[in-house]
Parts: C-alpha cells; structure tokens; sequence
C-alpha cells in the first residue's frame, strides 16, 4: 500500500523556515500569502492489510518521523498507483 | 570478436558529439563499427572533458617538475613534499555547468568530486577553497545562482567534515549566463603512502564500492563539453544529487583500507563513472579489464547497458584489490555500512570488456580508448579588437571630486566588499587545523604532528585576462604567491582551472595559448611547479565566451606555524611600510570599471624579477619575526589595501596616517593596482633591520605612516572613519543579496 | 584522573577534534565511543559530539538517537552521569528526550559559521563551574538548524529553573536581535535538564581549547566536568 | 483560501535523506516499507478568488518553493478550516 505522512510544526511552536519563507514570497510580490508553513510530507510503499498497515505507520510517526515536542503529524493509506 | 548490439552509424555519432573525422579513426582504431553502448563510452572518453583533445598539446608547455614533486599531473591529483615525510596532495576542479543547471547540487557535486580526488590518492582532506564567477547584479538569475552555490558549497563540505578555509568570487557581466565554480582540496598523506590508479595483477579482482547506480548525469561528461543552447533545458534530468553523508562514510572507509595491504589502484568514478574509471586505471597499468554489469549494485530497475556505464551517480570508487583481499575490503566497507561488490577483474588482453545478462556488450581495446583521440593543434589569432580594448587615454578621465567617497563606494562595489556572507556559511572549524580563517591574504592550516602549517590561496583577475590573457595570468600566479607569502609560506606548488570558452574559435585558442604561457613563464621564474590542474572548455553561451578566467591555487608552506602573519593592523603606533613600487597604471583597474564604467587598457605590468624579489624580502621578513601585518596590494589599489588592513581584523578596528606620496595622478597612487607591492606594518625598532633585507633585494620600500587613531587619513586627499568604512565594507555583500530575499527550493 | 567518552556516529564530524582537544590540548583521558557500541568502557563522563549524524537527514539528531550506544547513554544520564552534547550532541540530546525543546533550521535558513559571544547565566553547574557567573566567552559556532525552540510552557519552565546556561549576546554582554545567530528564543545558546547533568550547546566548546587556534574559552566547560568529577559527581 | 503544497523529488532522483529513513526505518524494525521519498509540506493562508489564487500557486511553486529541476510539486487550494 501507499502512505503518506504529513508532518507539520505544532501551532504556537516558531516555525523560523516557515517565517522566513513567506517574507521571502511577500517580496517576490506574492503578498496575499500568511500563516506560511513548512512541514515535511513523507510517501512510501508499506506491505500490509489496511488495520495493521495504519497502526504501524502510527508508531513509525511517533518513534521516528514526527518529533511529538514540536511536531504534529497524521496520515494517508491508500490502494498503490492512486494519487 | 564484436561487442554486442547493432552497429551505429556515423549520424549517431555526431548526435554524440564526435566528428566525422573521429568517428572514422574510432572505426580505424577498433576495426569495425562500434555498437550503441561502444559509442556512448567512446564518446565520453573522447570529449574535450576527458580526452583534452584542445588543450594537451598546449599544456605539455607548463612546468611540472621540482624537487619537491612526488606526483605531477596524470593521476588524480598532484602531490608536493612537505618535509617529515609528508606530502601535500591537491587539486583544483570545474563544475561549471552543472552548477549553472542546479547551483546547489551542481556546486556540491562538484566538492564532492573534488575530494574524491584527494583522498583517492590516500591523503586526508583537511582544507577545501573554491573559486566562483557570477554575472552582474542586475542579472535576474545571479541572485539565485549565488545562494544555490554558496549553499551548495557550503551544504556539501559541511557535512564532510573537511573546512573551507578560502576562496574567491567575482562579479562580471561577462558570466551572466555562464557562472564558474571551481573547487579545490588539499589533503595531507604519508610521502611514501600514497596511492594511485594504476591497474595490475591480471586476476586481481574489481570492486565496486559506494552508492549504487542510478540514472543520474547520463551524459554529463560530454555535456560539460559542448556549449549552452537552447536545448539545455532538455538536459535537465542529468542533474546529479549528492549525499555528502556518504562521502564521509567513504572518506574513512577508503582511509581505513589504504592502512591495510589491500589495495593495488583505486580511483573515483568521476565524469563518465565506471567507463572512464576502469579504462583510465586500465591504461595507466597497460592491462586489460573486465566488468559484470550484472554485479553492479543499482538503484533504480532496467538500467540498459548504456545507462550502467555512462552513469554519473556520485560517491562511487572503483578499486582494485589483492586477490585474496576481497573479504577484508568488504569487512571495512561493512564497518561503515557501505556496499562493496566484486563486479569484475584485470585481464592481460588489453581490453575494456563489459559483460551484462551473460553477453559480451562492450570489446574495446583500452588504448585508443584512452589515448586514441585526436589531439588537436587548433588555430589562434588575436581579435582583432585586443588592440583597441587596451586603448586607453587617462587624460580623458577626471580625477575623482571627493576621495572619501570615492573610496567608500570602491569598498562597497561586489568585487571589493566583505565575503563574510560567503564564507560565514562555511565550516571553518572543523578538523582543529584553522589558523588563519577566511578573510585574510591566505588561509593557514596547521600540520598535525609537526610545527609546519600551510598556506593556500586562489587568484585570478579575469578582467586582467581580458585585457591581456598572457598578463592577466601571470598576475594571476604572482598575486596567489604574494598572498601565500604575506600568509608567511614559502610557495610551494601550483593547480590551476582553465575557464575558457569555444576552443574551435581562434580568438579563444588565442586566449588559451596567451594564458598558459603566462602562467608558464610565472611558474618558471618563481620555480614553481604545476602539479594538477583541470581545463573547461566551451563555456560560452549563444556564441559569447566567457572572460578568460585561468584560476590559480597556491600551496605554500609554513615552516613554523608561530611565525605565520595575517593582513590587518595590530597595534596602534605601528609603522606602515610599502614595499615594491606604485606606477601610474590604472588599465583594468576596479577603480576604472566601477566608479567611471571603463573595461579597457592595458593591466599592471609584471616585471618577474622584482616580483621575485618583493616576495622574498616579505618571506624574510615574516621569518625573522619583523612585521605584524603583511598585506597584498590589489583590486582597489592602496586605498582600498589600506582601508583593508584597518578594517579586517577580527578584534577591533584600528586607523592610520599615511602621507601622500604622489609623483604621479593621486587617483592612480591611491586606486591604481601596480602589481609587487606589499602594505606591512611593524614596531619602529625593526625598521632598520627591515631596511637592509629589501636593500639586499633592490627592492623599493617607502615608510608611508603609522597605525593611528580610529580615522583612515591619506594626506589631505582623504579622512573617513574606519566605522564608516567597516560599515560599508562589511554589509555590501549581504545587502546586495538580499535586495529581493529569494531563495529557491 | 578524568576518562571522558566521546561517541562516534556515522556522520559525527568534531569527534576527532574532541577527543585531540581532550587529550592532547587538555591533557585528559579521553575514550573514543562508536555508535555500534553497547557498553561505555568504564568512562565517567559522555561528550557527543558536532557533526552531521547520519546526514541530518529527515531531522538533525533524529537518526543519531536510535544507535545502540545511546540506550547506554541514556540509561548513564538517568542515573546522573555527566553528559553534554555539542551542536549536534545537542540536537541528539533534544530529540532523544534527555533535553526539552528542539533545534531547527536557522531563521535566516543560512548555515552560519563565526565566532560567538556568549554570556555564562549560571557557574553553578557541573559544565560552568570554571566560569564567573556571567562572564563573556568567545566560542565558535557553525551549524545550519541551532535555532532553540520549545512550547510556551515548556519555554517558561526552563527559564523559571535556570536552566538556561549560555545565551548569544553582543560585546556587550546585551541579549540583542542582532547578536542572535539563528533566531533561538530568548537567546539560548545552550541549557541543561532539570536534574543539571545533561547539558547541550550549539556552539563548539572543542573547538576553543587551544590558543594557537585563536580561541580558548572552551576549554572552561571540559575543566569545570573535571572539576565537577574531582568533587565526587553522584555517578 | 486555504493552500497545501506537496514538493516531492522527481522520480530517479537520488533522495539522500529518504534513503537514510528508511534504513533507520528498517533497523526499527518496519521492514515492511519501501521507496521511501521525502518531500516537503507546505501550508498557507492566500487571498484571492479560487482561479486566480491557482494561478498564483503555480508561480509560487515555479520561483520559490519547488526546485523544478529536481523536484515536482502540486497544490491543493480550499476553503479555510477544512482539513
Ligand atoms: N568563495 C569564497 N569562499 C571562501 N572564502 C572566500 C571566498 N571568496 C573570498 N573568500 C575569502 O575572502 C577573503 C578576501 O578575498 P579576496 O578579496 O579574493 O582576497 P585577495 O584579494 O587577497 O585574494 C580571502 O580570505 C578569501 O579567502
Ligand atoms: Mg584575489
């Protein structure tokens, strides 16, 4: 199957990359932009029926992928080949 | 016997960049018509990047031998002696075009490379510089190209391990859609240690270790050898990525092996990967080579043939081992957890012979294929506008109204200003050998087990070049020496980076040939040789060259590190003291080109003598402890050198009162860049004795004032505070680049 | 006398110049540690070093934390070893949960590298007991993700305990913007847990021990464990 | 409007850092993943009327937040608040 993790700062958390990068837009001339974030997003292929498939990636999101004291996370499992 | 695979034909080989011509000799030289994969690695090993079939027969003119020469170019890199039964191993490297596609990985592919080089021949990288060019600052892409590279150099070497301690970088219209990196490593090895990559031992087996295979830079190799057009956007999927971590892996990995009796020749997989590593390690030993592609570890599923050898991916090492030591080079490689598989061995018939599915794909004898091509003897002339570039009349330009002024926009121009935001986004740290950070003349690297240090420098004033291509790279050697030495070292080798344009053209040619001869006949008369080096042709883009840019990188050595110096003021009292002497030359000068919008005339003269001679009374004089500062005198003149010495030193800012001392135009006196001067300043006491090494020289020293104050005073011509002139100096750079704060990706 | 350990991950980069600082420039027992390693050879005190651990992919310190050696590590802290991690070392302390908050990407989104001054808040720690309570110090610093972040509270606690060690200042000894290398909050340079036996900093105490470098203030942190464990640590 | 961005590397493209998790992947014990990519995630608030900010994405993503060299990106543009 097919995962996809998002992982994006926790709100209230700095979020430096994400600052600068919407002044960097904002004098680009991209002014209506605000509340820029940048998070990670992490696709893979995982072996598994759907049930176990979604618990595990849970623990994968929380040992590995996110960092729980700055970063909030959440998933996607999906048939492979499908957007 | 015939490789596998239907032959190709003569369109199919122009489509490769090769001639008519040479895909005739190619035919000749193998006795029949080569099939698909058969062209892709003869047309690698046959382009200008790796055959140097435009400049061999111009560089066999550089002097390359000396008694301290323990390797000159032909292997990976040049080596030096240092004494203790060291060797300094160094290179310098283009990675032009890349790094215009993909600054960031193009810059960092290009330090990785470079690294490989060094520590291939069993040395340690302990310092990187690198040398960059962009275009003009109202250029739309400069901007993103500058953050990319820096990024990008930084990015890779930081993650290495290894520092970067120098470099340069210039700004010219004339690189607007060609930039250049050039990227340089030193490593220090055990003399009687070093390792090359010469083949042998028929039976011996091949392996294979670092990353896997994939699909990255197919074509990169001859694509760094043809011009820009508008089909470089098709060649955008060629772009390779680096994974320094890797590299850092690799570095220890390959280190570790070298103190073991394992290893017969290994070479990086450079441009052209596997086809050029084994036939260069083939030739080199006069022996035969044959690989499984089968075995090649890969990262990406039905690579072809033709991808397999042609394949650019990086962090990859060709190594041939002892029989017998295959499982002690795969137990080091497992410690590191890096992959290493046997994928071939060395034969005794003399040919490259690649196998895949069980078929014989590739049977090429390795001779024509590494010496086969054609070295051409291209034809040179003059433009026919030299004359008329090096016209320059100084009665037509007025002499600057306010000095102050002038010499503070003067520091603030991109050639002049700080590179604090360059090199801050380097680690200078690392390794616990930086005694001189970037920011001075040289940077200076400590020797671990012994009192000796070294000192490196790259130089080269394109605009100098332009004006007189033999000139400009005569300077360019002198002024890396004359940074070396006011670091304290005694030069000790030379590799230089050949930028050039279209060889086929004769102007160009004529600037290449111009250019080595320079930098021959400043290698001869400074007894320096040219251990290593590199040479990027074509870049030019829509039928316009680049300025010639032959890059030099200086190696010098410290005998006592105590005894090194650095170019700022020290103390308040002190004398300063000019050595060498100023004409009223102001052809190509910064001065001319930023503030009155004039590239013409001709550069400073160099007479070699006197260079010489300069450099030896500052060596002397740094040695027997003499001087506090040593300072080179060059883009911005006496001025900007001054201003320079005020304002650089890491703790605190000190004036001066310099008298004016002009027989001659005072802009010229203050901005004029004379070459073979020298700004040193020292405790009175020592003036005599400093008096008597230069008048053992002949060389002209002039006492022009003392380090006073927190002012910059030169006579009654000019008065600023160094604040205002740190001030300006020091934010030029960071404010230019972030007019529009982009960053990409 | 002293036996600091230095560990060794794939990537660590200043461990070598750790452990030639420790040695050779301080004169110290220092124990190379690599990552594979299950046991800590009898050391009595932990550096993890600067570097690049495992490439700083995904997050920097993220990789590093799973090595068998850091169960050790860890289990050696929570019973009052003395620990400090240096730039990296302090991202593998942070994500491993032995120091609160997190370092990310520097606001300017430059890897920066230069000298740093900073201003020692507390000298009654294992780490600063060398030092005069709010002295300045030079120390390098180069790294790419230094900027200290942590929640409200979490930001309120490690104030409230003192547990701030070192902050970024200007040669004044002033918490500026300007002085501020990578947008930390509040300046933070370097702190440590609540029980003051794990400590981490962004800059590169290693790398200022030996004058002929140019800078020495470094060498305080590595006496004041010295002087910490002469004085019988609780380890 | 709310946007997303997804940038992700381009398919045969050495991705360092995806290769890197998923070893560390694999020696935690989640054998069962592959092809792990790694890209970056992208949040925003932008002013506008649903075409034109469309628009303006795809430059967005074009000048800065993508690397079009190596990488490919999409974007997601909705209503406010809606996950
Ligand atoms: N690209 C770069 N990378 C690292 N250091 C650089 C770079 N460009 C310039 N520097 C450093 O900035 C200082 C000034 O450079 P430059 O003006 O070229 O010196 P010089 O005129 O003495 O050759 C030197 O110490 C040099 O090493
Ligand atoms: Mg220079």
């Amino acid at each position: 199957m097919q995962a996809k993790v998002y992982v994006t700062p926790k709100a209230g958390v700095l979020d430096p990359a994400g600052k600068a990068t919407q002044k960097a837009l904002h004098s680009l001339g991209f002014e209506e932009v605000r509340d820029v974030r940048l998070g990670r997003y992490i696709t893979m292929e995982v072996e598994g029926d759907p049930t176990e498939v979604t618990a595990r990636l849970d623990d994968m999101c929380r040992q590995l992928l996110a960092n729980g004291v700055i970063e909030d996370y959440r998933f996607e499992v999906g048939e492979t080949g499908v957007e | 016997m015939s490789g596998g695979g239907l032959e190709v034909d003569e369109k199919a080989a122009i489509e490769h960049g090769l001639t008519a011509e040479e895909f005739a000799d190619v035919c000749r030289a193998i006795g029949r018509k080569p099939n698909l994969a058969e062209l892709g690695v003869i047309s690698v090993m046959w382009s200008e990047h790796c055959s140097y079939k435009s400049s061999r027969a111009v560089l066999r003119d550089l002097p390359n031998d000396g008694p301290r020469v323990l390797q000159g170019p032909g292997e990976n890199a040049g080596a030096v002696s240092i004494g203790d039964g060291l060797a300094a191993v160094f290179k310098i490297e283009s990675h032009n075009h890349p790094s215009y596609i993909e600054p960031y990985q193009g810059a960092a592919t290009g330090v990785g490379g470079i690294m490989r080089d060094v520590f291939t021949m069993g040395a340690r990288p302990i310092a990187n510089l690198n040398s960059l060019r962009f275009g003009s600052f109202d250029h739309e892409r400069t901007r993103y190209l500058v953050s990319g590279v820096v990024a990008g150099v930084g990015g890779y070497g930081n993650c290495v391990g290894v520092p970067t301690v120098g470099g340069e970088i210039y700004f010219d219209r004339g690189y607007n859609e060609n930039i250049l990196v050039n990227a340089f490593t030193l490593g220090i090895v055990q003399a009687d240690r070093i390792f090359r990559a010469e083949a042998s031992g028929v039976g011996n087996p091949v392996l294979y270790v670092g990353s896997k295979t994939g699909r990255d830079g197919i074509h990169g190799a001859s694509m760094a050898s043809t011009e820009f057009d508008d089909e470089t956007e098709e060649k955008r999927p060629t772009v390779q990525v680096g994974d320094p971590f890797t590299e850092k892996l690799l570095i220890e990995a390959c280190l570790e092996l070298m103190e073991k009796d394992a290893i017969v020749a290994i070479q990086d997989m450079g441009a052209a990967g596997l086809t050029s590593s084994s036939v260069e390690m083939a030739d080199r030993g006069g022996v035969g080579i044959r690989i499984d592609l089968d075995k090649v570890p890969k990262r990406e599923e039905g690579m072809t043939p033709y991808e397999i050898l042609l394949s650019e991916s990086q962090e990859r090492m060709l190594i041939v081992a002892r029989a017998g030591a295959e499982q002690q080079v795969r137990d080091i490689f497992d410690k590191w957890d890096l992959d290493a598989a046997v994928i071939g061995e060395v034969t005794d018939d003399g040919f490259l012979r690649v196998l895949s599915g069980g078929e014989e794909v590739v049977a090429l004898p390795v001779g024509p294929l590494a010496n086969g091509a054609p070295i051409y003897e291209r034809p040179y002339a003059q433009p026919r506008k030299q004359a008329e570039l090096q016209r320059l009349s100084l009665q037509d330009i007025p002499p600057p109204g306010d000095y102050n002024r002038t010499l503070t926009r003067l520091l603030a121009t991109p050639n002049i200003a700080s590179r604090e935001w360059v090199f801050s986004q380097y680690d200078q740290f690392v390794g616990g050998n930086t005694v001189v950070r970037p920011g001075s003349d040289a940077a200076v690297v400590r020797v671990k087990g012994t009192n000796k240090a070294i000192a490196l420098s790259v130089d080269c004033n394109s605009r100098y070049c332009l004006l007189d291509p033999y000139v400009g790279a005569m300077t360019a050697v002198v002024e890396s020496a004359r940074n070396v030495v006011c670091a304290g070292a005694e030069p000790i080798g030379v590799s230089d980076c050949l930028n050039f344009g279209n060889p086929e053209k004769p102007e160009v040619m004529w600037q290449f040939r111009e250019a080595v001869r320079g930098i021959r006949d400043a290698c001869e008369a400074l007894a320096l040789p040219v251990v290593s080096g590199n040479v990027s042709l074509y870049n030019e883009t829509e039928g316009r060259p680049i300025p010639p840019t032959p890059t030099i990188a200086m190696v010098g050595l410290i005998e006592d590190v105590r005894l090194h110096c650095t170019q700022w003021f020290r103390n308040e009292g002190d004398l300063v003291v000019l050595l060498g002497r100023t004409r009223e030359e102001l052809g190509g000068s910064e001065y001319l080109a930023a503030l009155h919008g004039i590239v013409r005339g001709t550069p400073p003269w160099i007479d070699l003598g006197v260079e010489a001679a300069v450099q030896q009374v500052c060596l002397q004089a740094i040695r027997e402890d003499l001087v506090r500062s040593a300072h080179d005198v060059a883009e911005g003149g006496l001025a900007v050198a001054l201003a320079e010495c005020c304002i650089s030193g890491p703790e605190g800012r000190l004036g001066a009162e310099i008298e004016l001392e002009a027989s001659i135009r005072p802009d010229a006196w203050l901005f004029g860049e004379s070459q073979s001067r020298i700004l040193i300043s020292l405790q009175s006491r020592n003036l005599t004795r400093l008096r008597e090494v230069a008048a053992a020289k002949d060389t002209p020293l002039t006492v022009l004032g003392s380090v006073r104050g927190n002012r910059l005073r030169i006579g009654r011509l000019l008065d600023v505070e160094v604040s205002e002139l740190h001030s300006v100096w020091s934010g030029a750079l960071a404010s230019l680049m972030a007019e529009d704060g982009v960053e990409a990706g | 006398m002293m036996r600091c350990g230095v560990v060794t991950f794939p990537g660590s980069l200043d461990d070598a110049d750790t452990l030639y600082s420790l040695s050779e420039v301080l004169g110290v027992e220092a124990v190379p540690l690599w990552h594979k390693d299950r046991g800590l050879h009898g050391v009595d005190s932990i550096v993890l070093p600067g570097g690049f651990s495992y490439g700083d992919y995904l997050r920097s310190g993220a990789l590093a934390r799973f090595s068998p050696v850091m169960d050790s590590v860890v289990e050696f802290a929570n019973s009052g070893g003395l620990v400090m991690g240096l730039c990296n070392g302090f991202q593998i302390l942070c994500e491993a949960g032995l120091l609160p908050g997190a370092l990310v990407r520097n606001q300017s989104l430059l890897f920066v590298c230069r000298a740093a001054h900073l201003r020692v808040e507390r000298n009654d720690t294992a780490f600063t007991n060398s030092c005069s309570e709010g002295e300045r110090l030079l120390l390098p610093i180069k790294h790419g993700e230094g900027c200290f972040v942590a929640n409200a509270d979490t930001l309120e606690r490690i104030e409230g305990n003192g547990q701030v060690v070192v902050r970024y200042v200007d040669e004044n000894g002033e918490t500026t913007q300007a002085a501020n290398p990578n947008g930390s909050l509040n300046n933070i340079a370097g702190i440590v847990n609540e029980a003051g036996n794990v400590f981490g900093m962004m800059p590169h105490a290693e790398h200022a021990c030996d004058r002929a470098l140019g800078m020495d203030d470094g060498a305080k942190f590595f006496r004041s464990i010295e002087a910490q464990l002469a004085r019988g640590n609780a380890s």
